[in-house]
């Protein structure tokens, strides 16, 4: 479904990724881990349009999507879901929900999903007007999430979901990611919480110093020496 | 070789208007003076240049002026507080100025002998009214006044003028140059005692002022002073609201013959429509060209372009300007006393969107 | 390096009035050098604090009005009955009070600094410089309104046992502007570079995670605003005794908003921007007056302004520096410069 | 256990944003050089918590006071002052500046002189100048971001901007740490050198104060544990009882806490 | 009594005037962050048009008002295209500069062009005024009044109902996540500069009939404008209709009460109040920390 190939990205004069190449399988749910710096988000801005990058290729469906801008990515099919939340702070919570459906035009389909996200996250429904900004830290992070997921997707690229939230909402969200993938959406994971993610990906790829350095599936990952030192803590 | 006169003008910012008007009548003096071979036999060259409106910048100019283009003799610089800024140069330079509008007090009571001023400041103003006001039967006023030296110089020679006369005065209420919505100052008016407005400002304020008392209801008799009242620009936009209103003015382009100087005022103004300005401005541009005129004799009399002599030859000039003799008298403390010469004050009355002359 | 980069422009002032006989050019020179030092002392609010004070002619006015009055005297009756009435004093102690006052007035906009920033604090300087302009206008006893106060002595400099000098030529302002305003420059490179000027730019930049170490908003801001508002003071009377009159037009908005353009376009947060960037916007109206139409000229003054924006949108000094950077240590990441190192480049 | 004396005392605090209840009758105790964790659900309050402790909120009731010093109306720079420093939850750093410069903010409380030995560049201010520089370097490499010392903080990744925040704390010379979510964002080995990190950071004396959500973490590291559910604490002890109180598991853990 | 009635429907037609004069500016100042300082310019040109349309061209009073207001949309445009495009992501004080700019020269060729002589345009309103009891008030002006009121009522939808609205909101908040949700950031910009714009032209179109039109009309405009949206709160629209009622109730009552001198004084002194017991404006966006 989505395909990199040698792919170099960087921001001014600093080189984040240094030609990386990887697939994303449709309807598999596919893991990017790495240590801080390593370029895990970077890869994510390039695919949705954020940075461009500098030489390679990015394709979605067969389709050259290098370069475009992020609402034709969006428009293409694929949501992201960014590192550190970044919700509009002076929007309310369902304003920014529904600005997740920003492409959406079924008034319908819209609200329902506006209640599955609720239902999800009820913490969500009981804060529906109060603004953004002043959610917890954790809250906006759901809001994030939930946001991504108003947009019903092909593609979903989560960037550390997890980020700020209690174990128990931890594993709501993992659970909502793979009946994402269940539901025949693909998904692309990075996630510092390394084991969960390894343990429910179909692939993983490990990213260091800007280029992919291992992959496999998931398992295979966990058993490897190097990972398990460097990002499983032990 | 020509001979050159600096004019100080604001062409841009807040009194751009009436600078631009200035320095068209100006520009006609110089042209009438050439066609007619020039002065001392040479040709008579205006070196305008823009002040901004701005007193640091009137003072760069005359600076500017003076040392670079090396003028002996300047006309300027509008507004008061403009040619206040100017004086200094003046002074450093001891090179003469010529001020066709400027009315502040101060302009010739500080002691700047390089000071000759052809507009009424309004104490002259005061004085020509106060042959007048008995017969408009005045007994209380207000007014409503720019709140600059102008105005503000208007209020305390007007009152003091009315004191003396046993008339009351009322309030005093000022708008700020610029200012657009006047119906505060217009609605406390309303409800004093007194029967007449004294209102002194610019032909825009003034246009808003009547608009604004019409919308009111305010029913006084308004009389506008200062001679920056351009009464046709008001007719056109004030309409009917400005019906009624009586002003102070120095010039009378709409009765030549009743001017001092019927056959110049006739030139000036068919020169002034033949360059295709609006008739409206000669009440303003008049000024620019009585200014040049004098210049030009002092030069003339003086017979050289020389700042001294041309200072000494203006206590001596006598000419017909378009609104009465320009002679200078002294004014200001004794030893370096400045010019001010004494023109004639008028005061017309607009009805049915004509103007007539009030004759009383 | 920066030593010598720094005295050689300092000489190459000082010799301008030696081969410069113009005194039409001259006198530009010296008000747009009052004007520099007004825009050093807005940069220090703007550029190290990154509060905008769009009122700052406000300091500069009340600077010219206090230095003339002092000069003058005056003679007010105050509610209740009583008078001040003061009698001349030299125009020196006149220079020293409005630095004073305008410093009083600094702190008391500081105060209000501490409780809104941003936008908000935009509207408050606007609003306080155009309450000060309104009292200027309207307390005739003291300031004689819109009549102005005029015949405003010339500055003298000196000591009672050593003979005084009034300073009444072009040459001798010059140089009294140019003392002044190095001695500013001075002044607020090394409080910048203090750790006062630290606590300034981590305000700035995160107020929230500043406080959060231990920095004093409202005593770092203040600080700022004192200094600041007291320079613009100093610049307001040296402009009154070179000037000699002063009404309320010196409070006028286009007066900021020169100082703004003065700082900005030069480069704010560098403290050779405002000098740079007041050469150029003081003198460009001087260039463009014989060349074109007084409405041209404006024009032109607004498009050369946007145009330097284009080209160098963070300011002439720190984009130039930036690009000389760049251009000297390839290797390098762009924009990185440390505190130590940013004034060599720009002086550079 | 045995601590000495009471560093931080939490009294009756509440917190109200108009009709929404983010504290109420909070108490508890924080002992000199103990490590103390406060968790809870998201939206809890653990962050409001410390913005009343760090003096950014007013608390609508109840007080904090910090070794024996009531913290009530005192401005937060005045808390830093007397060394109680915190970190943020969300990134927070100064982005225009270098690491390196940013740290030098950090250090303010260090490099305090007068206005006018500054401006006259005497030499008290210099030899203070110095000492902070060098202060700056041996931060920048405690945490690990040597390499990166004249990069802008703002370029940074997100887990590096992390670190220079808790560096940005540790040179304002905390006698003690509030630390907010200090290790999301990092792997599990990364989480393992930071951890290590407190415990050297408490063996020079400095009390620490944890908000966390990465459960292994607070485990290992916490003398105490406080959890906090709708404002309320609904639990406190030793991180054995916590792990094991249906209540908390309920409310916070999940059933994957088995693995924690 | 009577006087102090007149005062009360001057401060409510002045009010109105001041709401419709920092609705614009709302929305390019408060939600997209540009101190725009050719508020005036456009509040003057929307003026300017007016005079044309309908001195110059002839056509209808109420014809040439929406064409003065497409023609401010089509000016915003324009200078958001060629002069803030070029310099977004640069910061506020750049393009406060760049507008700086753009003021100076654009008031500089509207003199250039027309001249400092002030102009009036002739309305098909009766110059007689509407007289209730002791107080009266001119036809001109209530319809003024009623447009500001439609014109603030639609531009309240549009911002805080309308998808565009919620979008202009978003991207003016995080420019990148509002791309990420499908925006075209682009039109976006240019979109809210040209409705802002089209706003202040709305404004001139409908003031300068009411007062006279002159190259310098807009700045006195801008500097009120500024402060009502200050004082309303930046980006709220019910701050800045109520900050303008403030903003005219002070102007009545200090010039018939206190001092005229002192009139655009009470203006100001009632901001800086404000601003020391609600730094943040009347009606503040609620903020956190940590
Ligand atoms: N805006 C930027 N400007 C310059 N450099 C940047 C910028 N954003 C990221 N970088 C650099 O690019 C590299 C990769 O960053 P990236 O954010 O992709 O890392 P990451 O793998 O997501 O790390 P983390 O786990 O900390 O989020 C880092 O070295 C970082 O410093
Ligand atoms: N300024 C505010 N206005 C309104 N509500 C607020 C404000 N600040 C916090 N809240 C609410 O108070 C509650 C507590 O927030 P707080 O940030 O303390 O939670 P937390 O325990 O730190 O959660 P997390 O683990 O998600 O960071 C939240 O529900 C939040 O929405
Ligand atoms: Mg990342
Ligand atoms: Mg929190």
């Amino acid at each position: 479904m989505l395909e990199i190939r040698d792919m170099v990205c960087g921001y001014g004069g600093v080189t984040a990724l240094r030609g990386i190449s990887l697939e994303v399988k449709a309807g598999q749910l596919v893991a990017l881990i790495g240590a801080n710096g390593a370029g895990k988000s970077t890869t994510l801005r390039a695919i949705s349009g954020l940075v461009a990058p500098r030489s390679g290729s990015l394709l979605f469906e067969g389709k050259e999507i290098a370069g475009a801008k992020p609402p034709h990515v969006v428009a293409c099919g694929i949501a992201h879901c960014p590192e550190g939340r970044r919700v509009f702070p002076h929007m309310t919570v369902e304003e920014n929900l529904d600005m997740g459906a920003y492409l959406r035009t079924d008034r319908a389909g819209i609200s329902a999903e506006r209640d599955r996200i609720y239902a999800e996250f009820p913490r969500l429904a009981d804060r529906k007007r109060q603004a953004a900004g002043t959610l917890s830290g954790g809250e906006q992070q759901m809001l994030a999430i939930g946001r991504a997921l108003m947009s019903r997707p092909r593609l979903i690229m989560f960037d550390e979901p997890s980020l700020g939230l209690a174990p128990n909402i931890v594993e709501r969200t993992f659970a909502i990611i793979r009946g994402i993938r269940d539901s025949g959406t693909t998904v692309l994971l990075v996630e510092q919480n390394a084991f969960a993610a390894l343990e429910m990906c179909d692939h993983a790829y490990l990213l260091e110093g800007g280029r992919i350095v291992l992959s496999g599936a998931g398992r295979e990952m966990i058993e490897n020496e190097h990972v398990r030192k460097a990002y499983l803590g032990g | 070789q020509t001979i050159k006169i600096g004019v100080n003008e604001p062409l841009t910012g807040a009194f751009a208007a009436s600078g631009t008007y200035v320095v068209n009548g100006a520009k006609i003096a110089a042209d009438e003076i050439n066609a007619k071979g020039g002065i001392l036999g040479k040709k008579l060259e205006l070196v305008i240049e823009d002040n901004k409106s701005n007193p640091t910048e009137a003072a760069a100019v005359a600076e500017k002026l003076i040392t670079s283009d090396k003028v002996p003799v300047l006309m300027g610089a509008w507004g008061s507080s403009l040619t206040l800024a100017v004086m200094p140069k003046l002074m450093e330079y001891e090179t003469p100025m010529v001020v066709e509008t400027s009315s502040s007090g101060k302009i010739t009571t500080t002691g700047n002998p390089y000071i000759f001023r052809i507009s009424p400041p309004s104490a002259i103003e005061a004085a020509a009214f106060k042959g007048i006001v008995d017969k408009l039967e005045l007994k209380k006023v207000d007014f409503l006044v720019i709140n600059n030296d102008w105005g503000r110089g208007t209020a305390e020679d007007f009152s003091k003028m009315m004191k003396e006369k046993g008339i009351t005065v009322g309030s005093v209420e000022t708008m700020d140059q610029g200012a657009q919505d006047m119906s505060a100052q217009l609605s406390k008016l309303k409800g004093t005692d007194s029967e007449t407005i004294i209102v002194t400002t610019a032909v825009d304020q003034l246009t808003l002022i009547f608009k604004q008392a019409a919308a009111l209801g305010l029913k006084k008799r308004i009389i506008t002073t200062g001679g920056s009242q351009n009464p046709d620009q008001i007719i056109a936009q004030a309409g009917a609201a400005a019906n009624g209103t009586m002003h102070l003015t120095t010039f009378l382009p709409w009765f030549p013959d009743k001017t001092p100087n019927p056959e110049a005022t006739n030139y000036f103004i068919a020169e002034w429509k033949k360059r295709g300005f609006d008739f409206a401005g000669c009440t303003e541009s008049f000024r620019g060209y009585d200014g040049i005129r004098t210049a030009a004799a002092a030069i003339e009399k003086a017979g050289k372009a020389e700042p001294a002599a041309i200072k000494a030859a203006l206590w001596d000039i006598n000419i017909k300007g378009l609104n009465g003799d320009i002679v200078f008298r002294k004014a200001g403390p004794e030893g370096k006393e400045s010019g001010q010469s004494q023109p004639n004050v008028y005061l017309i009355e607009i009805t049915d969107g004509k103007i007539g002359m009030k004759t009383l | 390096m920066k030593l010598a980069v720094t005295i050689l422009t300092i000489a190459a002032l000082a010799s301008f009035p030696l081969w410069l006989r113009d005194p039409y050019l001259m006198n530009a020179l010296i008000t747009t050098g009052i004007f520099i030092i007004g825009a050093m002392s807005l940069n220090l609010l703007l550029g190290f604090t990154g509060q905008l004070s769009l009122g700052h002619i406000a300091f500069f006015g009340i600077g010219a009005y206090v230095s003339a009055l002092t000069s003058l005297g005056f003679d007010v009756g105050l509610p209740g009955g009583f008078r001040i009435v003061h009698e001349p004093w030299p125009p020196a102690v006149g220079f020293v009070l409005a630095i004073i006052v305008a410093g009083l007035c600094g702190y008391l906009v500081g105060l209000l600094s501490f409780r809104v920033r941003g936008a908000y604090f935009v509207i408050v300087t606007i609003s306080f410089a155009e309450v000060v302009r309104l009292v200027a206008l309207n307390w005739v006893e003291l300031t004689q309104g819109p009549l102005a106060l005029t015949n405003i002595p010339s500055i003298t400099i000196g000591l009672p046992a050593l003979g005084s000098l009034t300073l009444r030529t072009k040459l001798q302002n010059y140089y009294l502007v140019l003392a002044v305003a190095v001695a500013t420059y001075v002044l607020i490179s090394r409080l910048v570079h203090s750790h006062f000027g630290r606590a300034m730019r981590g305000l700035m930049e995160n107020e929230t995670l500043a406080v959060s170490v231990g920095i004093d908003v409202t005593k770092t801001l203040t600080l700022a605003a004192v200094i600041s508002a007291g320079i613009a003071g100093a610049a307001g009377s040296l402009y009154a005794h070179y000037i000699r009159i002063i009404d309320p037009e010196v409070f006028a908005f286009i007066n900021t908003v020169t100082m703004v353009i003065m700082v900005i376009t030069g480069g704010k947060g560098s403290l050779a921007g405002p000098v740079v960037g007041g050469l150029i916007f003081g003198l460009l109206p001087v260039f463009l007056r014989p060349i074109m139409a007084p409405e041209a000229q404006w024009i032109a003054y607004g498009g050369v302004l946007i145009v330097i924006l284009f080209v160098l949108p963070r300011g002439i000094v720190p984009s130039l520096a930036q690009r000389w950077a760049k251009w000297r240590s390839r290797p390098r990441a762009a924009g990185a410069v440390s505190f130590s190192e940013r004034d060599v480049k720009e002086n550079a | 256990m045995g601590f000495a004396a009471t560093a931080l005392k939490v009294e009756q605090v509440a917190v109200r944003f108009g009709g929404l209840v983010a504290l109420s009758d909070m108490n508890f105790t924080v002992g000199e050089g103990e490590i103390v964790s406060l968790i809870g659900p998201n939206g809890a309050g653990k962050t409001t918590a410390f913005n009343v402790m760090t003096g950014f909120l007013d608390p609508t009731h109840g007080c904090v006071s910090y070794r024996g010093t009531a913290l009530n109306g005192l401005k937060p720079h005045q808390i830093a002052d007397l060394g109680l420093i915190r970190t943020f939850q969300r990134t927070s750093v100064f982005p225009n500046d270098t690491v390196y410069d940013n740290l030098l903010v950090g250090l303010h409380r260090r490099g305090r002189v007068g206005l006018f030995e500054a401006i006259l560049g005497l030499p008290r201010a210099r030899s203070s100048e110095r000492r902070l520089r060098e202060r700056a370097s041996e931060l920048v490499e405690w945490v690990g971001l040597g390499r990166r010392a004249h990069d802008l903080a703002g370029s940074l990744s997100y887990g590096e901007q992390r670190l220079v925040g808790v560096a940005l704390a540790l040179a304002a010379e905390p006698s003690m740490l509030l630390l907010d979510e200090p290790v999301s964002g990092m792997n599990a080995s990364e989480t393992h050198t930071f951890v290590e990190l407190i415990r050297n950071i408490r063996d020079r004396g400095v009390t620490i104060l944890l908000v966390e959500h990465d459960m292994p973490m607070v485990m290992s590291v916490s003398d105490r544990i406080v959890v906090l559910n709708y404002g309320r604490i609904i639990a406190e002890g030793p991180p054995d009882v916590i792990r094991n109180d249906p209540v908390v598991i309920e409310a916070y853990l999940g059933q994957g806490a088995a693995r924690a | 009594m009577s006087e102090f009635l007149q005062h009360l429907i001057n401060m409510l037609v002045l009010g109105g005037t001041y709401a419709l004069l920092g609705i614009g500016l709302t929305l390019i100042f408060g939600i997209m962050n540009v101190v725009n300082f050719t508020h005036g310019v456009l509040y003057t040109f929307g003026a300017y048009v007016m005079f044309i349309v309908v001195h110059q061209l002839g056509v209808n009073f109420f014809v040439a008002l929406p064409l003065a207001v497409v023609a401010g949309w089509l000016l915003g445009a324009a200078i958001e295209l060629t002069l803030l495009r070029p310099l977004r992501g640069s910061d506020i004080d750049t393009t406060m500069l760049v507008m700086i700019g753009a003021w100076i020269a654009m008031q500089s060729g509207t003199l250039w062009i027309w001249g400092g002589v002030a102009k009036s345009v002739s309305t098909p309103f009766p110059e007689a005024p509407l007289v209730l009891g002791p107080v009266s008030v001119s036809w001109l002006r209530l319809f003024v009044l009623a447009a500001a009121a439609l014109l603030i009522v639609v531009t309240y939808f549009l911002i805080n109902r309308s998808k565009l609205g919620c979008a202009m909101r978003a991207t003016f908040q995080d420019q990148d996540t509002a791309s990420l949700m499908g925006v075209n950031v682009d039109l976006i910009y240019t979109s809210t500069f040209a409705i802002g714009s089209s706003l202040a032209a709305a404004a001139g179109a409908l003031l300068g009939p009411v007062y006279v039109i002159f190259p310098q009309m807009g700045d006195l405009a801008a500097v009120k404008a500024f402060a009502i949206v200050i004082l309303g709160g930046l980006g709220n629209i019910t701050g800045a209709v109520i900050g303008g009622f403030i903003l005219a109730l002070a102007e009545e009552l200090g010039a018939g009460y206190v001092s005229s001198g002192y009139r655009d004084a009470m203006g100001f002194l009632i901001i800086i109040a404000v601003l020391i017991f609600k730094p943040t404006g009347l009606f503040a966006r609620s903020e956190r920390v940590g």
